[in-house]
């Protein structure tokens, strides 16, 4: 890997965790609606993934999408725009934190429906079939999704098509307050695959490097024909589910065990102690972060709001 | 023109599309190598191949939702949901994801998606699978909900469905498969969101569509005999609804009679009613009547279930009390 | 009588049911360790234990069929759905098999089971987050539909809906858990199926129910400083349906307001409307109205999303078009 | 096993055949309206699983359901009845055919929606496990039937509440006009089981006493709290999925081939190669069976339809 691919990585994962900071305090001041769901503790599963992918290959995701958002490369103003559901943002206002798109990069969101958007990554990869094409779908999901219908519909589809998708779970140890073992019968969550014949890996996900790896490898086996992959990546989230979490569920014990392995604290002792680049230079990266965001706030506060009108556009192509 | 079924309208229609634009294709259950539980696609296996003519598994959601992605992705899907009654397993991603895929991005994806379901009752098949559900889909903005009555709309709509950008939920009543009708040979479109005067009268008007649109033209040459002459108004679009037909043959007959398959409480003439007598009030003669499934689950035993659907003299009854 | 609000009227007969009757249990996502996401059964879980308070995974298809299924077998399940948006994932656990059991095999089995639903918009939760679906639950026989609009009916209500042995979709609206109101100390049980005055008035009939009832109340004082007096009428049960105190309240203002949050095409208000005009033709002085949410989907964005809502001037500007 | 057992199997296994052929005919005569799914070909599932449950056990299937009810031991003239609409059917002819049912039997029915029923199954466990008890569910579906959510949100909520529940699946190698391969990501059901670390065994289920030794050591399994248990169970139809299956996906020679495993015929064979009992007396069975369902056709024809006045009963309990 690269000197400056790694310093990109860096400063992808600080962009979303200054970003998912900066929203924090956005909802706090009530700027930002809704539900807002934080990336923090999981940078390095969209980043070590997103940048293994290919130009043409899509990503879809839950809720919890800003961190793939960033990654993908959409304009951090525009995303901000939309936390903010102004009229420049990338969903004009309409979506929200939830439903980030950006359908240019072939970012197709942000779904709110826990499951559902399983069901979408199944058939983006059988267009790309039907179409002839070596793309490939990257779906993510948590690890309280595989419970529901959607999921196994989905895995089996894919199974019996052999299309050409890559579910990625992010097993951040909870579906909202409730931990795997107490919403899943197999703790073990990568078994389930074995039901759909898709071969699957656990992978470390506080580890870029680890999640790029497995990302690589089981693109290049799609793309090699041999059908749908699956990646359980192990992560955690640092911040409650989504804000206004009691936060019940779990001893402060755990948390702070977790963030012992920031995956961003490791990725800078790795950049330091491997002398890939010194402090100095990953300090300008954070300035660069924080002046990126500065201008994205800047940019979403002074944009307009959605004109009245816009509640009737988009909801037919052909009225 | 020929006269066909309302099946080969379909089969014509699904056929004829599929040759026009390569990105069209078909997937449900039992849709290829048993040729459709209704035969609608018979045939289809072996002349598009299994890429285009896609067998599932028995897996509702994702028919629904990967449809849904294929057409975001740029295909333009027909998934077939074997009865309407297992739509209702897949009815979020109907709803909230057919429906607000274009509107909650900020029209940054398209959903060019047709998905058809045959239903309706009157065939003794229990109350699970009777469901003449209609009005649950077209609440909601973002689908289109289409229904047609006679081969030829039901060929022109599909086209129409087929084509349009948006989702269409296209519902087929399975007891109209064998009507037949003139339908002519070469390329023609009958827009969705048009209703369509089907006989004119000057007596009362009658508002249906599908097969409660064949019970009305019936009931409506019965009562012709008895010297009422009912005009027949044919919604084929729930939504969007297009009530001008309805409201311009009301100025005319003072009366009106709707007439559906589905449960009455909450039904499609819930809305007519109400929005003809927001839009019609001072044309009102007489309370508008509705002709409607009784408020019962639909019951096995054959005659008991006849006694809970729509029929002629149902419709004449209905007529008779306010002409 | 102490003023509590919704939530803890809720709360309370929650845990006054469970109680009262060991078959009583809770099941949903997050209603034990988490405390239910809108508060409504914190400290349950350490109160009656893991066996009657069960977390479940994120299913709605089992939440909705196991509770069916365990209410078969003689207990009296309250499932929670997080939201009444996820119920769309359960829909035909709902309404092909919680509403048709008991029919579909000739009333050999009962369903006693209440489905527990918040919903509403005007959070800002996008489009698939903010239905207020209760119509097309309404519209299955089979089912009992309830839907509260103060403290005393909820308690009163959920209560009843706990203790009938038929299912019951118990909607909440979100927006009402803060609204406070008197609830008296003793067991009273508020009937399924029983329509409420809430204000007399002479002038026009406002009927609403849920969060529609709050602001038709609002509503109806403003008019009232303008010398408009309104009656209002809440609905509180969706079905069955009780029309007697509208139709009451109609021939004495011989005009009607509908206000409900859902959208307005084939909403609650078209059956109202429709009802009324059958069976109160000859009081009608004017159209009946119906204020109801916008005909799109709920967008993101606050001014927005309200724009698409009801309100207080929608509901005073649709009585004065007709008064 | 003991003759007379041996001998009532083999009458409740040629009641079910004959009584479908009787359905067969009466549905050709229009007497029999809707769905008609006969169980030939199956019968030694329903009959050797159901003689092996206790008394207070529950027994829930789907639309294939005359074989269970006749194991069960419902009037065979009430179950006859359904089937010709009458008002003396067990669901009073508002069931029909796919919804006969018997909860006096803890026979829960008969369902139409493929995979709903898992999920009740799941809920008369779960009220099972709730009050204590030591009874157990046996939960009947089809290949094609796991492919939907319900199957799979059914399997994991039994295992994470550990479920008394015994799942069954007759694997009759298609869903309607799909084959396994053709609807399933893998062939192998029994492997869909280990996604919910539920453990499962294959079985022949052309064989009575191999169906009956599975499910009781299944049974046993979740009396001894190992909670929740898998049988695939390898069986056939004989005719269409329904009545009117153009029976265009498969071929004669495949039906020739298991015909040869006919259940019926191999354990006639064994009774008489074991001379557990003699020609004679299994003709006398037969004829008997011939008596009961001459009988029931009568008695169900005989009987009166359902009063119009039926339609309104039974919506609720409570109006
Ligand atoms: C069908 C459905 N049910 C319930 C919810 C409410 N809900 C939102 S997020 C969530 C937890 C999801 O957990 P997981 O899949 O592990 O993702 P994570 O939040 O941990 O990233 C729940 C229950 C929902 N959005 N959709
Ligand atoms: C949800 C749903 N989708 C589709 C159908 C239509 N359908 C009825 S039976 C059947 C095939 C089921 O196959 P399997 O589970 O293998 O059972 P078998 O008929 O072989 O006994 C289908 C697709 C249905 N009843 N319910
Ligand atoms: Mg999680
Ligand atoms: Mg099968």
């Amino acid at each position: 890997m690269d000197k400056a691919t790694i310093l990109d990585w860096y400063r992808q994962m600080t962009l979303i965790r200054r970003f998912e900071q900066r929203s924090s305090e956005l909802y706090q001041l009530g700027k930002i609606g809704g539900f807002l769901h934080l990336y923090i503790g999981q940078e390095a599963v969209a980043v070590g993934s997103i940048n293994a992918k290919q130009e043409t290959d899509h990503v879809i995701t839950a809720y919890r999408d800003h961190g793939h958002a960033l990654t993908i490369g959409s304009d951090t103003k525009l995303i901000m725009a939309e936390m903010l559901g102004k009229a420049t943002g990338v969903s004009k206002g309409k979506g929200g934190s939830m439903h980030l798109a950006d359908v240019e990069r072939r970012f197709w969101g942000g779904h709110a429906v826990v499951g559902a958007h399983l069901s979408l990554a199944t058939g983006l990869a059988l267009a790309e079939q039907y179409n002839g094409t070596d793309a490939a779908v990257l779906c993510y999901f948590g690890d309280g999704a595989t419970n529901i219908g959607y999921f196994h519909e989905s895995l089996n589809l894919s199974g019996v098509w052999d299309l050409p998708v890559l579910w990625i779970c992010e097993n951040n140890q909870y579906g909202m307050g409730t931990a795997v073992d107490r919403h899943s019968a197999t703790s073990n969550i990568m078994q389930k695959a074995s039901g759909y014949n898709i071969p699957a890996a656990q992978v470390d996900g506080m580890d870029v490097f680890a999640v790029h790896e497995a990302t690589q490898k089981a693109l290049s086996a799609i793309r090699d024909g041999k059908g749908p992959q699956f990646l359980e990546i192990m992560t955690y989230r640092f911040e409650g589910h989504s804000m206004g979490d009691p936060l019940r569920y779990r001893t402060k014990e755990e948390v702070e065990k977790w963030r012992e392995d920031d995956p961003i604290g490791i990725l800078e002792r790795h950049i330091l102690k491997e002398k890939i680049a010194g402090k100095d230079e990953l300090d300008a990266i954070d300035t660069a972060v924080e002046t990126e965001l500065n201008a994205a706030v800047e940019f979403a506060e002074a944009s307009p709001l959605p004109a009245p009108e816009e509640l009737f556009t988009d909801i037919y192509v052909e009225n | 023109m020929a006269r066909i079924t309302m099946r080969q309208a379909l089969t014509d229609a699904l056929r004829e599309e599929m040759h026009r634009d390569e990105r069209v294709f078909i997937m449900g259950e039992e849709v290829g190598v048993w040729g459709g539980t209704y035969a609608v696609t018979r045939g289809f296996y072996d002349e598009f191949g299994p890429r285009r003519v896609r067998d599932t598994p028995i897996s509702e959601m994702v028919i629904g939702g990967a449809a849904v992605g294929a057409a975001m992705a740029g295909l333009r899907p027909i998934a077939e949901f074997m009865t309407i009654n297992f739509a209702f397993v897949a009815f979020d991603a109907i709803v909230n994801h057919a429906a607000k895929m274009h509107y909650m991005f900020g029209g940054q994806m398209r959903v060019p998606l047709v998905l058809r379901a045959p239903g309706g009752g009157g065939r003794q098949l229990g109350a699970t699978h009777s469901h003449t559900p209609d009005v649950i889909f077209a609440h909601f903005p973002g689908l289109k909900v289409v229904s047609p009555s006679t081969p030829y709309d039901a060929k022109g709509l599909l086209r129409a469905a087929i084509r349009t950008d948006d989702p269409v939920l296209f519902i087929e009543h399975a007891t109209l498969y064998q009507v037949r009708g003139e339908v002519p040979e070469g390329d023609y479109v009958v827009p969705i969101g048009v209703s369509d005067v089907k006989r004119e009268g000057s007596d009362v008007t009658i508002v249906a569509y599908a097969q409660g649109l064949q019970v009305a033209l019936e009931a409506a040459e019965k009562l012709a005999k008895e010297g009422i002459e009912a005009e027949v108004v044919d919604l084929r679009t729930l939504r969007p609804l297009d009530m001008a037909p309805v409201l311009k043959s009301f100025q005319k007959t003072f009366k009106a009679v709707i007439v559906e398959e589905g449960h009455r409480s909450y039904g499609i003439g819930a809305e007519i009613a109400a929005r003809i007598q927001e839009e019609g009030f001072d044309y009102m003669d007489a309370p508008i009547k509705r002709v409607a499934q009784e408020e019962a689950p639909l019951p096995y035993s054959r005659e008991l279930e006849q006694s809970a659907l729509i029929n002629v003299d149902k419709v004449i009854a209905a007529v008779k009390e306010i002409v």
